[in-house]
């Protein structure tokens, strides 16, 4: 999908307030690039979808779009949202509550200039691209969850915008539609020639659609990238999280690494300064009794929390290394470990993936 | 028994005090019926008096209605969707000349737009416009009292209503004018419908400012309400029935209307 | 049932044509209505619209510029007013005056027989000391020495509405013309003031300055003052001009 | 310059339209302020006359707000969201005393609640309670009068609210009364606010209904409205004087009452 | 976790039509015991939890909770909800607008008679424990949508019900908070003493909270049981697809498997009459070419759809045997397969594992 970047369209520079909260950041997206944002809960994404499409100005900086200026306080420019062409998918849908799903959809299309039945053809065709054409004529209050979000997004994918803008647009979907309006939208979205930005929670869907990775906290980029640029190094432990890494702060001095706490780790490979340290869950062994053997590190701990995941289970284990380990449901029976129990930890200096703190 | 039958039956005491209120307003109306000169009822009302006060009450009352909506409607969205400065004060003046007696409003309204007026001088002698005693200026003390009423229940509704339907709306493209018709309009329905209700009501019942702006000339300012204030005096069956010929009108209208409007927005 | 028009047989002057609207005093509802629909049906053609009203608020009205012909007031003193602001052509023609009379409730259950037992009675009905019938109650009471308590007494815009206060309210007496006294049928009982207290008020007619048809108003004041307007004016009550 | 600031100035064509709304409310109320007799203004409205019609307006339009609240709201809530038979014809009572011109109201009241009326007299056999030409008399008309518009307005938000967040309520285990009182009078607040207002500005201009249904007795039925049309005859000055100053404690009472309830719902 | 089923609890047997909508099922919860219900959207999962919560009144049915009838029409019974102790999680949460966060979770406290002082310290602690206290004296409308969800199930577990209802209880949250939120769900149900019935799109989360799964398809129930019993043997494709399985339903005659549309498949072990046909789809390899060697079963086909999920990808595959075949990202690069793209399909007969259509 590299050779997609052609020119750069949308040219955004953000400041903005809302309330106590506070969103500062820069991002370029290329006509036809499709950039995925992820972060954690109140980070801001919703805010950033927000000001892009012009429900909220700027404070500060500025936004190109194809070249044109649609916010900038400095000049006193500030193009009104329903001259941008920025079309955005709420995260909690705002269908009209009178009008009926048909009739949702086809509000974009008349706003736009469609004559009735033109408009009335294609919200039919869209609502059937989401599997919802026999809930046209529903009063969209009387909608399901699923279904309201489905309509939204033909809603909003029916007008056509220059700038796509979508607010986790799966959330509410069961597994079934999610896969498919998942290949509906990436399909849709390669033969499309503007920007799309999409916020999402899942990283497969992240994986799935999006050319690049933006990781939003607490109003600022964390890192950005494609997918696995960012699992391989991730800066943050919500970015590790992700991906179910674990993420640790350490200074290191030759293959010795300290924690925070004072506790240490063995590297395979020598380093100095402040380091990041990545650690697969998978790769983090849970024994009852103290490991003889390879393993450079071990240490006893106890453990705090169990996540059962299916036949696989993450185990989190306290100080004086928090981290978390996958096991397989059967071991943990075997272990019979429960919260609380003591246990020992041992890790492989192999499997312990160094990398520089700041910069790269 | 459908489920929907089976729904929570309202709470007794409730129902009690909504009962009370229901006979409250009932007893007096009913009464009037008894009051009503039944024998000669036809005959009271088909005079050229009664028709040309009911027509002239609905003639002016409706105007006063249409004026209102395209006056106070935009007022009332300034008031709720802005922040220009000032909006506090003109708020203030918008609920004005519904606490003024009528009668004072009227010589307000003279003040205004009498022959040697701020207002009314240059509209008399640029435009040829008069309003005292008029037909106009009934419409126009119609007016002065009852929009008031719009613009408060509009306002209020406007603030009321989640605006994010609005931005959606104008993220889908529409303009201020489309997404007001479209959204803004029809999620507020049930205010508006009642703001216009009362404002017309108002108008309908208009006495102290009519008589006191326009006077009291049959055929041209002699609205219902003064025409039965005048017969009241001399032979109350007549003005009693005169009353229930409006009531009747006002009813029809007001269902008529209401199940049009209703009907369009949620079947 | 003010104002009819009806086809009549032509009799005099067939110059006259068109409409005036007469501002007259509310006490002259019904008198005013007869004597228009007499003068219509007299001068076939011609339409006679009545604006009844308090004469303080009428002459206001004139001086506004409100469509009147002619002024026909309860009292001396409004028409002096509308005089003194330029709004009147010509000297005013009394013709007719007015006294005072008690009503009470039918049959006269408090037994009300004098100004003086006004005072039985928890509600007194009078009107407004601005208005004509008013001024005049007040200078019966006085000549009487009679003072009532401000919480007994409730007033009235003008004769008809301070009689309507007994006739269809809860007051138990009212001082109001003898003319709309005369009116009450059934509904109340009227008690007369002795000729020696009572208060004799004067109406002045006049045309308004600048009537389109001071033809047909001059007409109207003939027939007013003229023998068929007097005649109706007698038999409602009023007293001759003089 | 900040972001608010910033936010999209309002289309200028309802500029103009809204700000010729102003100008008709304001001028004749600016007249106003040029005919009041600002030399006497304190001796005449100082004199018991206008303390007593002031005051009297007060009380008296006050509790008929109050009783309108008390009978009004539960009729609205029954009107909203029940389904009883009748409701359609219930609605259109709770409207009609709106269009009745209020001298007809007045008359209906005394077919009721006249000393010989179906409900006057046994009220006042049994309990003593009369209404003709008292102060409650008074406070009833004004009730009759306004009462509908506070239904009305009600009734119009309640059935624009979405009422599954009273669902909501009663799934957290709020009965009825504290689902009402914590979630939906909240929410419907700027309509109840609007609605309250409505009906005492309406209370307070009332003059037909009370004048012929409790007379006109200073210090017992004559309000403000009844005084300034009297006095209007005979001293327009004062008249006008005394209207302002009803402005002037209408204002603020509906400001300070506004600023308290709006910061308690939305600071 | 089997075992903690004690006396039934709840004792559903519902009947309900809301528009053109008809829900008709059994449903008996055990006391400590999840149900998690899945289904499509527009099912009835949210029209459930609604009938249970007393918001919309059976057409026919009964229920019981604790041996109290809730609801009964024939006995003309209807116990209204604020009686019912149904604590339900709303869809999209209903948090009170004119309310902070901490007043929204105080407002079920005072309702169940808690002091005001004792209310707002416990609405505290629940917020505390859905990592939200921060927000406590924040607007509720001004919360973003995986904030406002935390807040909407600290309110709801702050009541403490008897049963307890939670329409999609995470499908706003972010990753990690997922996670963490998942763990606190668990440890609070484990501890709970009431029936819980959860409706998810998740399976993980089903598999993680849930005892047993319930699956509603079109307003009745598809299948039940435990995740593993429900996902060995799927009945609708729903099902299947929950755990990204094939599902064929095909007439056997000894090993030979004859689908609706004539093709045939060879299995290992020989049935006969209607049966169901699970495939999973990285037993199916896909080739260039007509493969060599020991696949009992390979037909050319064309690729219909590919979709991305991280370094795995899922490629559909059209007639004659329309199934998903799941390979790596690697693979699909050396294949060069785009839609459209011809493609040979291969399975062995041993992965091809088959059951009755009916009962079972
Ligand atoms: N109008 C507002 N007033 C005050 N604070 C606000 C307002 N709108 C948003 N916030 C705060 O700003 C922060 C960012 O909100 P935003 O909705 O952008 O988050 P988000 O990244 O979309 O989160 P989520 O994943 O939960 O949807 C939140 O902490 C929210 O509480
Ligand atoms: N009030 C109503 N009037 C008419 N139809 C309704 C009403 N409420 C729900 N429906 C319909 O009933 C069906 C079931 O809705 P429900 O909300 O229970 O689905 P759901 O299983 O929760 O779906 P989702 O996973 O999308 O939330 C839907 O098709 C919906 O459109
Ligand atoms: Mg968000
Ligand atoms: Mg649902």
């Amino acid at each position: 999908m590299a050779g997609r970047h052609q020119a750069v369209s949308l040219d955004a520079e953000i400041s903005v307030t809302v309330g106590e909260f506070e969103l500062h950041l820069d991002l370029d997206v290329a006509d036809g690039e499709v950039v995925a944002v992820l972060g954690p809960n109140g980070s801001g994404k919703t805010t950033l979808l927000r000001t892009l499409a012009g429900l909220q100005p700027l404070s500060g900086g500025r936004i190109t779009l194809d070249g044109q200026v649609l916010d900038d306080p400095a000049a006193k420019v500030l193009v009104p949202p329903e001259s941008r062409r920025c079309g955005m998918l709420f995260q909690d849908y705002l269908l009209f509550p009178h009008l009926t799903a048909v009739a949702n959809v086809a509000f974009g299309l008349r706003s736009r200039g469609a004559s009735k039945s033109e408009a009335n053809d294609r919200a039919l065709e869209w609502l059937g691209r989401m599997e919802v054409v026999h809930l046209a004529q529903s009063k969209s209050r009387h909608l399901s969850g699923g279904e309201a979000q489905r309509v939204a997004l033909a809603r909003v994918l029916a007008t056509d915008p220059k700038l796509l803008l979508l607010d986790e647009p799966m959330a509410a979907l069961d597994v079934g539609t999610r896969g498919s309006v998942r290949h509906r939208l990436r399909c849709h979205l390669a033969e499309f020639t503007g920007a799309c930005v999409l916020v999402t929670h899942d990283p497969l869907d992240a994986a799935a659609i999006a050319d690049r990775l933006v990781i939003v906290e607490a109003g600022r980029i964390a890192q950005q990238g494609t997918l696995k640029e960012i699992t391989t190094h991730p800066r943050t432990t919500y970015i590790a999280g992700l991906m179910g890494l674990n993420l640790l702060t350490v200074s290191a001095n030759g293959t010795t690494l300290t924690l925070p706490n004072g506790a240490t780790l063995q590297a395979a490979s020598p380093a100095s300064g402040e380091m990041l340290v990545v650690i697969a869950p998978q790769s983090i062994s849970l024994h009852l009794e103290r490991p003889e053997g390879s393993p450079r590190n071990m240490w006893p701990t106890r453990v705090s929390e169990i996540h059962l995941m299916g036949d696989r289970v993450r185990v989190l284990v306290g100080d004086p290394v928090p981290v978390a380990a996958e096991i397989t449901a059967v071991s943990l029976a075997e272990l019979g470990l429960t919260e609380g129990s003591p246990v020992w930890a041992s890790v492989k200096a192999t499997q312990i993936d160094t990398y520089p703190a700041h910069g790269g | 028994m459908t489920a929907a039958e089976r729904s929570r039956r309202p709470p007794v005491f409730v129902l009690v005090v909504a009962s009370l209120t229901v006979a409250f307003l009932a007893v007096p109306l009913v009464g009037l019926l008894t009051k009503a000169s039944w024998g000669t009822l036809w005959r009271d009302l088909s005079s050229p008096f009664a028709l040309d006060a009911l027509r002239l009450s609905l003639i002016c009352s409706l105007w006063a209605t249409g004026l209102s909506l395209v006056l106070g409607v935009p007022l009332a969205w300034v008031l709720a969707r802005t922040r220009l400065p000032g909006r506090n004060l003109v708020r203030a003046l918008a609920i004005l000349p519904m606490v003024l007696p009528p009668v004072v409003g009227g010589v307000a309204l003279l003040l205004a737009f009498g022959r040697d007026a701020l207002l009314g001088r240059p509209l008399y002698s640029l435009f040829g416009i008069q309003f005292p005693y008029t037909t106009a200026g009934a419409v126009l003390a119609e007016t002065f009292v009852a929009m008031p009423f719009l613009i408060v229940t509009v306002e209020a509704a406007l603030r009321s209503m989640d605006s994010r339907y609005e931005e959606a709306a104008a993220n889908l493209g529409a303009g201020r004018w489309r997404t007001f018709r479209r959204v803004t309009l029809p999620m507020i329905a049930p205010s508006l419908i009642a703001g216009t209700a009362l404002t017309w009501a108002r108008a309908l019942g208009e006495f102290g400012a009519t008589i006191t702006f326009a006077g009291d000339i049959q055929g041209r300012t002699q609205t219902l309400p003064l025409a039965v204030y005048l017969e009241l005096q001399s032979n109350e069956g007549v003005a009693v029935a005169m009353s229930l010929a409006l009531l009747t009108v006002s009813i029809v209208v007001l269902v008529s209307l209401r199940g049009r409007w209703l009907g369009a927005i949620r079947p | 049932s003010s104002s009819s028009t009806s086809s009549g047989t032509t009799t005099t002057q067939p110059t006259l044509t068109g409409s005036i609207t007469v501002s007259a005093a509310s006490s002259l509802t019904g008198t005013f209505g007869q004597i228009g629909t007499q003068f219509q049906s007299a001068h076939p053609g011609t339409t006679v619209k009545f604006n009844f009203g308090s004469s303080g608020a009428l002459v206001t009205q004139i001086q506004q510029g409100a469509p009147a012909d002619v002024f026909a007031s309860a009292s001396t003193k409004d028409m002096t007013t509308a005089q003194t602001s330029g709004d009147i052509v010509g000297k005013p023609v009394i013709f007719a005056r007015n006294t005072l009379e008690i009503v009470v409730k039918p049959g006269n259950p408090l037994g009300i027989a004098s100004l003086a037992d006004l005072n039985k009675a928890t509600v007194v009905a009078l009107c407004t000391p601005s208005a004509p019938c008013g001024a005049a109650a007040a200078a019966v009471l006085q000549q009487a020495g009679i003072t009532l308590p401000t919480s007994k007494v409730t007033l009235g815009t003008d004769s008809k509405s301070t009689l309507q206060q007994v006739t269809s309210g809860g007051a138990d007496a009212a001082i109001v013309y003898v003319t709309d006294a005369k009116t009450v049928g059934a509904i109340g009982t009227g008690v007369p003031i002795p000729a020696s207290w009572n208060f004799i008020t004067s109406y002045p007619i006049a045309l308004v300055k600048g009537t389109a048809n001071a033809a047909l108003g001059t007409a109207w004041i003939a027939y007013v003052v003229g023998p068929r307007g007097q005649k109706v004016l007698r038999v409602a009550g009023f007293l001759a001009p003089g």
